[in-house]
């Protein structure tokens, strides 16, 4: 039933959310999830526990998964490319199963 | 001499405000380790609060106001962000140790404008009995954008062609169109345009107005809160932008002040209006000006300039020149 | 003809509450992509406010109520949710490139009641200066739970034995029990069990009805935001989506001011009421409704009945139909 | 005879207070399976306008007082704070089916203290028009810690040896210094502190005062909620907990009043004095005492001390204490 | 130290969620985490950040670690087979090694 | 472009996150990233949508990844001996590959 995929996880900061999930949809994946956090790398602390107005700053952990794999690396590699010369940020590639591959 | 001691025990009065109580408050708290949070949603929405009220004050009664009085302080409002960008890059920019985009930037921030500052200082204005022009609150943008624009412009002359990425890419335009888009701007804009259309009077005071105070001095806590807990980061940065961001303040609102002044006698600006721009000037920008910066200068390290304005500038604005410009106010504008 | 023009000046009289100006500047605001967001706990506070602000105001009032005139207009409160929802399959249901179960859920959202709708209606009574029957924001839940349980029922006789998930299994009486325990019902009928049971008047007044007109004017600020944001997904369906939700609120409206001006000569149902029923009727559920039809109906394509509504019925039943009706009635009821 | 008729007719009256109702109206709505919730960073915010509104107040009028008087009753408070806990173990860590930790982390958190038990007895005092010592807030923290600390210590001498994880470690000065540093203690010094020095009474009385009741009416909402779903957990454990939550309050209350009423005759404390100590006592812990006691007695089970308290001894110092030592209080103490 | 176990994740929209863990409860999953998100799949761009009180339509991301891979991949089927036939939602399955392993 | 690395993710309460991720800092991981979650084990479940001033029972999910394998299962146990006798929690790893492999 289960189908082999690539998932790629993207942590990045959130200003760059719309902008990476806009890519996503142009390159193709078929789908991505957020959900939002904290982190520590080699800049600030960032921490949304804080009130901060400025939400930009925060971290997000963008993940999709694909049944291609080698498209799905060559869009994390494109992400990696545009966004993370200048800005924060990590990219990290898991091999998975899906159920209903159908869906992706 | 005289006028000295008049400036002295008129600074001492002003130290006394609640305001001035709950940001120092705020900072003890996060000095002893206090677990105590307002959460983030909260602060978010007093803000908009805060940032409302003063727009829809403006915007009621800005309809008997004289608006051609505007332009003479509203160009000053500009060149004020403008020579407070250069200002810093001539000193902070050639300080040993300092990259010159971590001094632009830090720069910007500092001519840029605080919103929670300006509402600080509209309270502490209410509380001296100090009338001030309608549209005041309205020279924010005059000096925040110039003040971002110029800042960016002159870091991108500076790194051109360094960066090949898609990313760095923000034009003057663009940066107008992101600073009014901004939480901030969007709530005073938008609160003028209702107070102004529909004159809101029931709601504005029985709402409002009703809870400035309360929700400002919850403000000034978080405010203090946050300074102290940046400092480590500052720390961590040359120590000169600590020291810029205490002088910055006084400088910028002095400057303010004089020019104030000029319009003061050449069109008649108020006291309490002169009182506004230097604190505006004297402010740093909390809301839409560090994504800006971001956005625009990625390379510069946005702990320098976000702890320098945040752990010392504020608190250099609130607790020190909002006091010391209304009292100077009060020595040189003898009622 | 003189009805006609004094209805509306009548019309043009009611655009310029401060409510209707906060939902345009909303729309405005998401319209110039402004990042201004009033943060998900202060609007779930909110309506939460809201909700218990008209609760208890009934509560507190319905002890001098006389409770047998609440049988007719409650009556024609179900009657009027079913034949939205009819309505709506006979004449959505039966457009080109319209699924059968869009058309329900969708003439369902329309059927049931929006609780923000409903407090904007009331601050409109208020300031228009027209009263009403205690119980009337009461006859709520007999238009919502009928339209949600007709929609989906008809919906489940369709898709008989389609699918043979675990999920599709909602029964009438689990549809009732969803709706009350949704947060917007169970929050007004709360308030009216504790306000008619311990009469906190001084509470009442010094708190949920002191901040009631404010949070309002916030609330419409952010449904008038969502209004614009949904817009984009309403494109993505067909267009008759969006011509019903700009005239099912009127046509329902109609209806029920029809049916509440029977009840007013029969059993002396005050104009007020009538009002109160028309709006109810006109607003489209933002609360209880969309999950309840996700959860009951879940082959619906819910981008189509939840930007049809918000973006289209919402602002059509606040912005026309609330003055419409408080118009029409100072048409048809001479003081 | 009379007076146990007079105490019985003084309880039913408090019985009518709005604060009971939304109490009782939570658990209501729980019970229901209501799916209304308020956001957490209301509620956190609630807490922090409750606990500075009553720290201000007490800031405020402090400059008035005899702090000397202060000394009896604070050294009851400890007194209190640590005979519950002992009692706790000798009575609750006896039963079958009762580990020790479990039992001295449960008498842990019913001998500290609730400060929304505290708000809500205060707005009792207010409508019951009870006077008492603006410092008598402030012996919260010397019922609070001394509790804390003891139940740690004699876990800790009990496990002695036992785990070797670097965790375990809290002193006593580390007990002290976590409870000041808590949300509530926090929030309570520092207005106690700002109110003192600055005198902030318009501030005060246009906001803090003006919402306190009307949040405590949504955080005595949201505590009945939780007392209600937290039902479940306590299922989970042996009976003896829920028994000794519903009597511990009301005994550690009447040690208090007892203690209170020497106090009374030896140094004047006032009835309403005796009261806020009685109901302090009663009170157990919901913000301070559950985190500092997962960390000092890592291996009793949080669902049985919070469960127990949660849901049956809040409940029952709420809806029983605060009533009964009202109406005690007016039988003994005849005006 | 560490042992093979399998993880499954399962991104659901937040009304499934406590469909979804009583089954993991009734099914033998030792215990699952859950965190909030957002997300954009065939349906609905789903944000958390909008205001909505009808939180119903969020994204939920549900994991769980199992020992027994086949007992974690049964529960999964399941799941895909009660709920996402209807309701949006993915499921993938990773290998994983886990310290502490009687904790599972 | 892709270099292999090794991810540990940790599920731990939330009173406990500052412990780890000092000790992450202290240990040598180079980043960190933190998200709040809810979750059911053996003990209580929590969940971050009740009102809880106690915050310090919720869930955090603090996932660290590695170019050093060896090093990152060093940390792993280390963190599982120092905090997951007393306290709740669970620890897995993965293998993963990562990009811009200089930034680890
Ligand atoms: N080794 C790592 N493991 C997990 N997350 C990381 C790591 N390094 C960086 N991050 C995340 O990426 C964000 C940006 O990192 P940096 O670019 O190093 O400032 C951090 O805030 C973390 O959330
Ligand atoms: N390829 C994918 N990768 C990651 N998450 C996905 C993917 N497809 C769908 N999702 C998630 O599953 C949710 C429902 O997807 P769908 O059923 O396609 O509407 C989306 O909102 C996403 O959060
Ligand atoms: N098998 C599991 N899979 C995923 N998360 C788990 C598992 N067991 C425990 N957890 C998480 O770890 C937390 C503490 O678990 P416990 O120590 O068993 O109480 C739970 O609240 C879950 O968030
Ligand atoms: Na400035
Ligand atoms: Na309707
Ligand atoms: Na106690």
């Amino acid at each position: 039933m289960s189908v082999a995929a690539t998932t790629v996880t993207i942590i990045a900061e959130r200003m760059l959310q719309s902008q990476i999930t806009r890519m996503l949809d142009e390159t193709g994946a078929t789908g991505y999830t957020v959900v939002e956090g904290s982190g520590k790398g080699h800049h600030l602390t960032r921490t949304h526990e804080r009130p901060s107005i400025v939400r930009d700053f925060d971290i997000v952990r963008i993940e999709f998964v694909m049944l291609d794999g080698d498209h799905a690396r060559e869009i994390a590699q494109q992400i990696a490319d545009d966004f993370f010369v200048d800005y924060s940020g990590i990219i990290y590639i898991t091999r998975a199963e899906v159920l209903r591959a159908d869906r992706f | 001499m005289d006028a000295l001691l008049s400036l002295l025990s008129s600074f001492a009065n002003q130290l006394q405000s609640p305001t001035l109580a709950f940001l120092i408050g705020g900072m003890l708290l996060a000095a002893c380790g206090s677990k105590l949070a307002i959460p983030d949603a909260v602060y978010r929405f007093i803000i908009f609060m805060l940032l409302m009220k003063v727009g829809l004050n403006g915007g009621i009664e800005i309809r008997n106001a004289d608006l051609a009085q505007l332009a003479l302080p509203a160009v000053f409002a500009v060149v004020i962000g403008c020579v407070a960008v250069l200002l810093g890059l001539v000193t902070l920019g050639k300080l040993p140790n300092v990259k010159r985009e971590d001094a632009l930037a830090t720069s910007g921030l500092f001519g840029a404008v605080s919103a929670s500052t300006l509402a600080a200082a509209m309270v502490a204005l209410d509380e001296a009995e100090i009338t001030y022009e309608a549209w005041a609150p309205a020279l924010y943008p005059f000096m925040d954008i110039p003040a971002l624009i110029l800042a960016i412009v002159l870091a991108k002359l500076a790194g051109k062609g360094k960066s090949g990425s898609k990313q760095n890419q923000l034009t003057a335009k663009q940066i107008i169109v992101d600073s009014l888009r901004s939480s901030a701007l969007s709530a005073l804009l938008l609160g003028m345009l209702i107070g102004f259309v529909v004159q809101p009077v029931e709601l504005y005071e029985g709402f409002y107005e009703l809870l400035f105070r309360g929700f400002l001095s919850i403000l000034m806590l978080i405010m203090g809160m946050e300074a102290w807990s940046r400092l480590s980061e500052l720390r961590q940065v040359a120590q000169w932008f600590a020291a810029y961001a205490a002088l910055a303040p006084i400088v910028h609102g002095l400057i303010a002040f004089g020019l104030g002044y000029i319009a003061h006698i050449t069109v008649g600006f108020s006291p309490g209006g002169v009182i506004i721009l230097s604190i505006i000037a004297a402010s740093n920008s909390d809301i839409s000006g560090p994504p800006t910066l971001r956005a625009g200068i990625p390379s510069a390290n946005p702990s320098a300039y976000i702890a320098a304005s945040t752990s010392v500038g504020t608190p250099i604005a609130i607790a020190v020149c909002i006091p010391l410009f209304i009292a100077l106010a009060e020595v040189v504008f003898p009622a």
